[in-house]
């Protein structure tokens, strides 16, 4: 956003002379969250779906499975596939058209993180080797940005994956494929969650709506397994770190996880 | 759409496959301000239909010069979401959304009071969350409550619903399954305050007089629409009204969820929120 | 259009003054038509075509077969499908591009008349189920443009089609298709015609020329069959309609189909 | 463009598939007027190709930084309809109609007193209905007789036609299957007035000697072509005059149609129906 | 280019009177050339790819070869497509964005050099007729633009071409096709090279540089192959040509051809 | 990424494929200069990647609305030829190219003072001419030797190499068969002038201390291209002196070869190229 938008250098002052004394401007911890809330099973006609809120900022996902022929040098795998729409519905920043540098952003880092973590093993995706594979789209619209998107992003696409169904397959004779009406859960083997930290002046904050979000100077964000381990990593905007910042907010961030990933667990329960 | 006569569609009794008559509207839910950043929006739920409707506007048009000297540019983008259907939709916008978005512009352009804003655009965006037959006129319908949430005045509120031919007959609000197997569609946008018909396309195969009785029984839907429409934005005054009793100064920070009185919900609110249809030097500085 | 150009107060004002004396500005009755011309077989290249002129307004319309497969879900039906372009060449108020919204409704709302009224019978275009069927693509260009678009092109794509001759086509052992020289024209088994009522303040007038069009508040165009039903309608413009209004229009345009028919036949004869 | 020998596309007397000479045109016909809203139009037939040429111009240009300060812009848009040939063309410009476009553009701007008409564009449109090789230098050729038509003051007209090669005999105009089987292709946009070329193009395979016999034909041709441009634009003067003959007040409403006296078809028309080529404020708002 | 610069008359002027007296801004005679420098085999990944530079202008041609089907109306023929990119790398004067006309016409003039000289014999690119052939890309990349584009674009098509190496393939019994390891060179049966004229007021000149190709008021691009056949053809620019001046340039280009391909020859070697 | 156990990446003297240790760079090479029309540039060869980096400005941006009022915008096109790789790539933008023409931009924006130039554009163009794993981080490698060619006055030069991890060990710089066989990619930007990260991206499966040790692994690995960065800023510099040292009139026709004396290769070069960052008229009429 950074450069994006031009903020009264008076906003921006009044946010960092709050942080300097150890608050934020809505009263928040460093670390701490807003409520956060993820309903799933929303939209009946996608194999997957969930709507993740954290305060203000809400975002649906949907899962669509179909059937399709696996890239030539993964005959045996399935394929995920992620989009992401900033559409203009969700703020007035916002612009109509392609996907823009931001939106292209959110959903590679996003699947980074679904994939990296093989959350999903690809090749249980597969239903007959070079030819027929379950395709998983997964596309997530942001309805409201009030900050935070990648946190959110990672829960939504996680609570909608680990909630689809799709259709048990049955091989004909001639090597087509025929959709029963019965449909299955999709074996979820790992639980990624994102968090992102946000550096403003050398302040780091978690969570930050969307007034703090643009003024941040640059942001981390980390996606973890249920094992503590990192699989994947993002630094936006422009601002630059120490190493030994990096490796505090590491730390840090896996904390923080582990509360997400609590209310993502708590949702699929 | 084919009229495929093998799908008993209606039953003797004059009972439809989800248990309605042939005068019914589906279930309707109507929830306002779903949009915390935009100035007005909307949730419709009928049926299974999902769509939510928001309002950003009036405010600064660019590129400039598709400005009008004389009013408000009515924008809408009515969009299906990739999940929102059974085979997946291509993110593109399609022809059918353009067409779409255009007749759903029009629509509204007829009760807006657009010159109050000349110079401006007021942008509808329309996000279809799940599709089930009947999403234009849903639409329609929940970007009239929206724009109303967004304090723009307008003549009246549109009440949007279609009529539709099963097995000959003549139904109401067609879901997903009539919608395909049954013989004739009527999208309605309709302005119960006015008696002004704003909306209106057709495709499948009516008689004049299947057409007048469908044109009849889709009127009486939008009027009943209507009510729906105006319990939605009563709630919110009610709402509205429980929280401003107990007194409370807005934020400074937050001019958007000042809370805004709307006596009356729908005819010619006095002040939209957004006062000053020319935005300052800063609002422009800051939509770059 | 209403919105795209602005036009004159004063040209408004005059044309006003003369339906106020039920007059048009070129003398025609509310309902009158200028001269309707249709050619047929214009481009041999086609499978089908037709030059269509009322008054100053030209369209060109051409069918082209191509063989293809169906789609999944109509396995054993032919393809029709519509595009229309309004090029510069027709008016100084087309732009280059893109089709506009203008275009993609003149293409809709024609293609619905044509496909809502059967008059092609889409399984006697299909050549062996789910693997071959014709896919018709009817296209045309407003070559000039002085009004009355939406019925100069409903007659100009049903004369082209009712003058499409499409190859005979053999099976062959191995299922794959083999074209023969000879043609055969298909099979109309509906004639609908497309008729536009503009509403100019509270005056419905037909056939508008380019100014007259302009200035209309609104307008419906009404696909009728020979049998005298409704197969499309689209309300146009931003104005409005009382309930019997609409009704006044349909009876008045039914009227107005028959005279319309009878010069398609004309040229089909 | 194969040079296949199988095909006898000339016989023994030098009579090829159409019963042409070698040095022989196809049958061509010109005719104006054919577009009422544009300056200027002409259709051309040419053997089976049909071809409709438009001008819109001199008018102002959007976007304004693309205009040049000293002349006229010569914008060509040359396309093809769908079923203007056996296998449907898509839709979308392709490279090859963009470069024609470009070169046709080229050739134009060469003989038009650009310079007239300071930071305005001329736009000239190429619709081919049919095509039946060939279609560059034909729609070349129209495009002239249309910019004679709208008024604008031209050097000369330029006639565009193709030589070729079949069977390593050098013709003249090219058609289809010609074109197709043929093993060269030479199209040349030719100024007779001037003696200048001002299109040059070529593939195949030719030797020096070749390619002078077939320069020299094609410039024989073009020669031919530029008489039946001529008198396609005297028979517009003819008919003109007949009907001023009836004296009779233009019609205030349509200053398009005023009759334009064209006193000799081509050189330097004094006054191009657009007077005056920056547009007036209201000309502006009606673009828009 | 013409259009599209505007350069100071003072340096039209400039170049204008050092041609009268038959000089060159940098000293060269008029059909004298810039050093050429071939070289081949730069891409390891590409099939075939070379670096032409003459002077300061610098292209990098690539070629892949994917096996595809051919067209249904050449089922024994192999493909050739040219692409060509005019990044704003290679000029300032160059944009970002979808290939302008003036790629669109480069790319198009060498690809006809090529195509029409039936270098490569296409039906040695078929492997098994209508269901497997070799599809050859040549994408050339302009990365400095010092003028005179086209005669070093079509030595570097040439260089790359016949420099290109691809797997040998084994018919499988299925029908499908497998790539060995083991390549072979493609074979060429001709070696054309492409020559411009650039025409500033009434002198001819080769070679130019960025300005003078930019003061130029029309150019000719001929394609001679090596048995001294016009292959290809192209006028460019606004300027016109006597009959008579286009037969000596064609002379005179025929002798800079041999000179030029003796170049070529020498880096192939 | 797939952690394929199955090829042996490294031995169990932990050498790899390619004959290097686990912390060893490939063979890198970067020469300034190459592409002359720019302002700066310079092609990195590291392994077997090609890349050119050259930079335009600081210059004029169109459309000016994006112009930024306190700086220079930074705009980054990191673009791989269709040959670049084993499989043909596509030439339309992929979104991979255009997430990593972001963070390169990114990065470069966290050194540059780019409020010397406000209103301004700094362009940075990114060809891959050969791809062989880690080209992201060459090609931010070689944009900011190639802003230092362009006398852009920066805090410090970046130094770019990623680490990984290939059967579970850290190792420095990929090569393409590690890239795809290894279990963990993490691409670092770092200037060593001032101790920052500015790029950092990661996927694959690390443990925090395989995340540590990676970091440390490619800062040094960034320490080291960081003195080949210099010894080609300082060759340059060396080359310009031998070249000096013959005295010679600058051409006047040529004002963008006239010697750059860059007296320290990276910080803060006093006098940019183009002294005057808003563009004189003529100027803006040559860049039309």
């Amino acid at each position: 956003m950074g450069d994006k938008y031009i903020i009264s250098e008076i906003e921006k002052d009044h946010i960092l002379s709050l942080l300097e004394q150890k608050k934020r401007i809505d009263g928040r911890t460093f670390d701490g969250f807003r409520d956060i809330k993820i309903e799933t099973n929303v939209v009946e006609k996608a194999e997957g779906s969930a709507i993740v809120t954290i305060g203000d900022t809400k975002i649906i996902v949907g899962v669509k499975a179909v059937l399709g022929t696996p890239f030539p040098d993964t005959p045996e795998s399935g394929v995920i596939t992620t989009g992401a729409e900033l559409s203009p519905i969700a703020s007035p920043y916002f612009e109509s058209g392609p996907p823009s540098e931001a939106a292209i952003e959110l959903a590679r880092v996003t699947d980074r993180t679904i994939r990296e973590s093989h959350c999903v093993d690809l090749s249980k995706l597969c239903v007959v080797p070079e030819k027929h594979v379950w395709i998983l789209f997964i596309d997530f619209y942001v309805l409201n940005h009030d900050g935070n998107l990648f946190d959110v992003a990672a829960l939504g696409a996680m609570a909608a994956l680990a909630t689809t169904k799709i259709p048990k397959v049955k091989v004909l004779e001639d090597g087509s494929v025929e959709k029963s009406e019965e449909k299955e859960q999709i074996k979820i083997e790992h639980y990624p969650v994102a968090v992102t930290c946000y550096k403003i002046d050398k302040y780091n904050v978690y969570d930050p709506n969307f007034k703090e979000d643009r003024v941040s100077d640059s942001r981390i964000t980390i996606g973890f397994d249920e094992e503590d381990r990192i699989v994947a990593l993002q630094k936006g905007y422009q601002g630059t770190y120490k190493p030994a910042e990096i490796m505090e907010i590491v730390r840090e961030s896996l904390n923080v996880s582990k509360a997400l990933r609590k209310e993502l667990m708590k949702s699929l329960s | 759409m084919a009229g495929d006569g093998t799908v008993k569609l209606i039953d003797e009794k004059g009972i439809r496959l989800d248990g309605r008559k042939a005068d019914e509207l589906r279930p309707v839910s109507i929830k306002i301000g779903v949009i915390k950043n935009a100035n007005g929006s909307a949730e419709i739920r009928m049926g299974k239909n999902i769509i939510i409707a928001a309002v950003y506007g009036p405010r600064e048009l660019h590129p400039k010069h598709r400005a009008l000297a004389d009013r408000a540019l009515i924008q809408c983008f009515y969009r299906m979401s990739t999940f929102s259907v059974n085979d997946r939709k291509s993110p593109a916008p399609s022809r059918r959304e353009k067409e779409i978005s255009m007749v759903i512009s029009n629509s509204l352009s007829s009760v807006v009071l657009t010159e109050k804003y000349p110079r401006t655009t007021i942008d509808v965006y329309l996000q279809v969350l799940q599709a089930d037959g009947g999403t234009r006129t849903a639409s329609l319908t929940a970007a009239s409550v929206a724009l109303a949430d967004a304090g723009i005045p307008m003549k009246g509120l549109i009440a949007s619903v279609a009529a539709g031919l099963i097995n000959d007959q003549v139904v109401l609000d067609l879901f997903d399954i009539e919608d395909q197997k049954g013989s004739g569609d009527l999208p309605l946008g309709y302005c119960p305050v006015l008696d002004e018909i704003s909306l209106l396309q057709l495709d499948g195969v009516f008689t004049v007089k299947q057409f007048e009785d469908s044109l009849n029984i889709a009127i009486k839907g939008a009027k009943d629409l209507y009510e729906i429409q105006r319990d939605a934005l009563k709630q919110k005054y009610t709402d509205i009204r429980a929280e401003v009793e107990v007194p409370e100064k807005p934020k400074a920070e937050e001019p958007k969820v000042e809370p805004k009185v709307v006596p009356k919900p729908v005819l010619k609110v006095e002040k939209p929120k957004t006062e000053e249809p020319k935005p300052s030097e800063d609002d422009k500085r800051e939509v770059e």
